[in-house]
């Protein structure tokens, strides 16, 4: 008599979730660094502009979430890149699951990373306000917070989550591209170069990210684009060898 | 407990022989319930299958009788048939061992007879002398 | 876009780059274990939602950002008002622009500006000639809207002073000084959509200092400062 | 019942043939050994059977199923071997701890025992581990999964003495207490020869042998004495191996038949190691013709 135990995908998934979630739990904390850092180059402000009127020069420095962003974004694609190195393919085959049931894990792991880490950058920014409120000795500018605004706070929040998303998905991808074969390693930047230095990738790009009529039909494109990064991955990942 | 795993003998026939052996010192009594297969394999580091082959053997040649869903026991027969079979196979291979040594040293059947029958008095003598 | 605005961009990428391999080998020799990792992101969420809570609770001492409309109808006030003083209308002057006004008696013909305190003029200055034959001059001193980033801190710039001596009308520009503000943004500096942005928000507006000069006088402008 | 069921299997690495055509079945609650030596494509059919690597042609059944890709073999198959890999973050504790819920015949009792056993530390980080704990480790996972079909690749590697008769007992036990098809690959055929049922051996990419470990015992015998008759003996027949021990004397191993008693030769018998190692060189002096 044998005893086949039968799992279902969405089974496998969940328990594959929750496995992931417990194992990049160093790597969510890892996020808090890089927030942090990206914080203290934010201690002077993002972006500033000045003038001089009268011999008084005024400046009004803008602390946004720019910096902090930048570093988050680079953290997304560290982390999308890192779920795919070997260790990690690999230890999802020593339980039980297939290259879908992982590649599922793995994006919807992803994509509760990236609303962490969309929702905690936009928040880190009230740590900075605070701090230089209540440290430095400077003017403010009653500046707006969430509860002045929700509904466009909650649109902010949702283009940082779908850029996040985006970049870990182009992360991801190229992971596992390389897992396919190694010369991705040198072909992807190539290509990216290539694509930013052409006339009509260029305009890709201006038509992508620049120039949207509003926050909704960026957040609508973003997830679009992860969408695809993310099927192309499992397509890509789908006769990816194991242990070999 | 462990076999003789270089022994030129197969491991399923040193099994059988153990039970034969704890037959004859009535460890186990007839109609009594000998190891299971998964017993023995414990018992002797063994796959199971190599240790169910040991206790077929004995079943075959009667010792042993099968009880469905309960195991195996030992048949009322058994151990007579085990002196029965021990007798015939270990003394006619001594024989055979003691002509061919005989030959060897060129010694005739009389010669050899005389030589059993002297060896068999001796150990009569020996017996009436340690019943006195 | 332009192709050398990726160059201060992929700097950038280099400098996290290069962060985040230390950062990575540095966490590679910390042993991480699970607890530690739970109670570090639980105490940061902790820490960010207090913040948000106590920066509403800190006190503004700061004034708000105005918004569009009233920014641009600062910004038609000022148009209008350079507008006429060019055009030496004196009637069409926002009176709300008004700083001071005064009479000064010259002794002679002549009246010399002079500006000082500063290599650049700090005020713009015109003339309308009257047919007055007595000594007087008639002054009056304006100042526009200024907005910084939407701030608007046109009490908060000192203005140039100015004195009468002998005949010399000297404009003082004041001490160097600084304003610094801070203010926060819940968006993304590099991502900001449409033509309303804060940051473009700025109107620079100007010291004015018109007089009145019976024709007879003769006016010595050194600096420059008469607005055409 | 079949638990694997393989028709002319093939893999290229390469282009160079692992396996060349590989046919068997393995009926289920055995205890079979994988032998083979080095490089004869043990490690790539047990890597095809978990459904780790494609095949390039040929057909291949695990629970009626193809491996690759499947979700019911990978729920009811395991693979031991040195390149199982865990994440970096995670300590051994962690990693048995996730287990049960994807594996729901898990042992928790079992593994916990097992580890006290060998005196792992619950602390440590996987890949931190030394080959020996390591192959310690992959063990225990491999027997509290107590999956159907149980597959050892190489397991004592880097293992001490103590610890892999510990081994060998453990997978036993737990062989009779909840039975199974276990395949475990190894060339120390004699560390482990008790334990096997059946004995599947492999040799550049073909099978050469699959037959129950007594029949292999059974398969040769081994003729001594001198050399003519030796000679003679196996004129005509299928010499597996054969030695020159002196002047006049030779060792000869060929097939088992009955009636081969003649003077002036002894008959012994053939370890299964020897027969498997006789069976898979590529001469039939071994390396004494190497030095002639």
């Amino acid at each position: 008599m044998m005893f086949l135990s039968n799992s279902t995908l969405g089974e496998v998934v969940k328990s594959q979730v929750e496995f992931k979630l417990n194992t990049y739990m160093g790597a969510v904390a890892s996020l808090i660094l890089v927030q942090i850092i990206g914080l203290l180059f934010s201690m002077n402000g993002t972006g500033s502009s000045g003038t001089s009127i009268n011999n008084i020069s005024i400046h009004v420095s803008i602390v946004s979430l720019d910096i902090v962003y930048i570093f988050v974004a680079l953290w997304a694609f560290v982390i999308g890149n890192m779920i795919t190195i070997k260790t990690n393919w690999h230890s999802d085959f020593s339980f039980v699951g297939t290259r879908l049931s992982s590649s599922l894990a793995n994006i919807i792991v992803l994509c509760m990373i990236s609303v962490f880490a969309g929702v905690t950058t936009f928040l880190s920014n009230y740590v900075l306000r605070v701090i230089l409120l209540l440290f430095g000795k400077v003017d403010y500018v009653k500046s707006s917070s969430i509860f002045d605004d929700p509904l466009n706070s909650i649109l902010n929040i949702g283009v940082m989550i779908a850029f996040i998303l985006m970049i870990s998905a182009i992360g991801y991808f190229r992971g596992i591209l390389v897992q396919n074969n190694k010369i991705f390693t040198f072909l992807l930047p190539v290509l990216l170069i290539t694509i930013l230095v052409t006339k009509s990738g260029q305009k890709l790009f201006q038509y992508v990210f620049i120039g949207n009529e509003s926050i909704l039909i960026l957040i609508v494109k973003l997830v679009c684009i992860s969408i695809v990064f993310f099927a192309l991955s499992i397509l890509c990942s789908n006769r990816l060898e194991v242990r070999s | 407990m462990n076999l003789n795993a270089d022994s030129t003998k197969p491991i399923y026939i040193q099994i059988a022989e153990w039970i034969e052996n704890e037959i004859i010192a009535e460890r186990f009594l007839s109609d009594e319930k000998v190891n299971s297969q998964y017993q023995l394999a414990d018992l002797f580091n063994i796959n199971p299958a190599t240790a169910a082959k040991g206790l077929t053997i004995l079943v075959e040649e009667q010792i042993l009788y099968k009880k469905r869903g309960l195991g195996m026991f030992v048949a009322p027969e058994g151990k007579s048939i085990i002196l029965e079979k021990r007798r015939n196979e270990t003394l006619t291979r001594m024989a055979m061992e003691l002509v061919l040594e005989a030959r060897r040293l060129s010694v005739t059947e009389d010669e050899l007879i005389n030589l059993i029958k002297q060896e068999n008095k001796k150990c009569e003598e020996e017996q009436n002398n340690g019943g006195n | 876009m332009n192709n050398w605005m990726l160059l201060p961009l992929l700097g950038t990428l280099f400098i996290a780059w290069l962060i985040f391999r230390v950062a990575k080998s540095v966490s590679k020799r910390i042993n991480w274990n699970q607890r530690l990792n739970k109670w570090t992101i639980s105490t940061y969420v902790g820490i960010l939602l207090l913040a948000v809570i106590v920066y509403e609770f800190i006190p503004a001492n700061g004034d708000e950002v105005i918004d569009k409309k009233e920014y641009q109808a600062l910004s038609h006030e000022n148009n209008l008002f350079e507008k006429a003083f060019g055009n030496n209308e004196e009637s069409k002057f926002d009176s709300k622009f008004l700083v001071e006004e005064w009479m000064e008696e010259l002794e002679g013909d002549t009246l010399e500006i002079i500006s000082q305190g500063s290599t650049f003029p700090t005020a713009k200055l015109n003339i309308e000639w009257t047919d007055s034959k007595e000594q007087f001059v008639e002054v009056k001193m304006f100042q526009t809207n200024i907005l910084m980033n939407g701030v608007n801190v046109t009490g908060k710039i000192p203005l140039s002073t100015i004195e009468w001596e002998k005949d010399q009308l000297v404009i003082t520009a004041p001490k160097a000084g600084e304003l610094r503000y801070y203010r926060f943004s819940n968006e993304l500096f590099a991502l900001s959509i449409g033509d309303d942005i804060i940051q473009n928000r700025g109107i620079f507006g100007d010291t004015y200092i018109y007089l009145k000069v019976p024709k007879h006088i003769n006016v010595i402008d050194k600096n420059g400062l008469q607005f055409y | 019942m079949v638990v694997i069921d393989c028709q002319n299997l093939q893999k290229k690495y390469k282009g160079m043939a692992a396996l060349n055509g590989i046919t068997f079945q393995l009926e289920d609650h055995k205890i079979t050994g994988l032998i083979g030596r080095n490089g004869a494509g043990k490690t790539t059919l047990l890597k095809i059977l978990a459904g780790f690597i494609r095949e390039n042609s040929g057909e291949v059944r695990v629970f009626s199923n193809k491996p690759f890709n499947n979700l019911r073999v990978s729920a009811n198959s395991i693979l031991v071997d040195d390149q199982m890999s865990f994440p970096d973050s995670l300590t051994l504790a962690d990693i048995l701890e996730a287990a049960p819920s994807f594996y729901k015949r898990w042992d928790a009792g079992l593994a916990a025992s097992l580890f006290d056993y060998f005196r792992l530390n619950p602390k440590q980080l996987h890949f931190k581990l030394s080959k020996g704990a390591k192959a310690t480790f992959n063990m225990i996972f491999g027997l509290a999964t107590r999956c159907e079909l149980t597959m050892f690749d190489e397991p004592t590697n880097g293992m001490d003495e103590a610890v892999r008769s510990d081994f060998y007992r453990a997978l036993l036990k737990e062989y009779i207490a909840y039975p199974r098809s276990i395949l475990i690959s190894s060339h120390h055929l004699a560390e482990m020869e008790h334990l096997l049922e059946d004995i599947l051996l492999i040799h550049k990419g073909k099978v050469v042998l699959h037959q129950s470990l007594e029949e292999v015992k059974e398969y040769a015998v081994a003729l001594q004495g001198q050399t003519d008759i030796v000679e003679k003996l196996t004129a005509e027949k299928d010499v597996l191996h054969i030695k020159q021990l002196d002047s006049h004397r030779k060792y000869a191993v060929i097939k088992k038949e009955d009636s081969l008693g003649v003077e002036g030769v002894t008959i012994q018998t053939v370890s299964a190691t020897d027969v498997c190692m006789f069976m898979t060189s590529e001469r039939k002096g071994g390396i004494d013709d190497v030095f002639k």
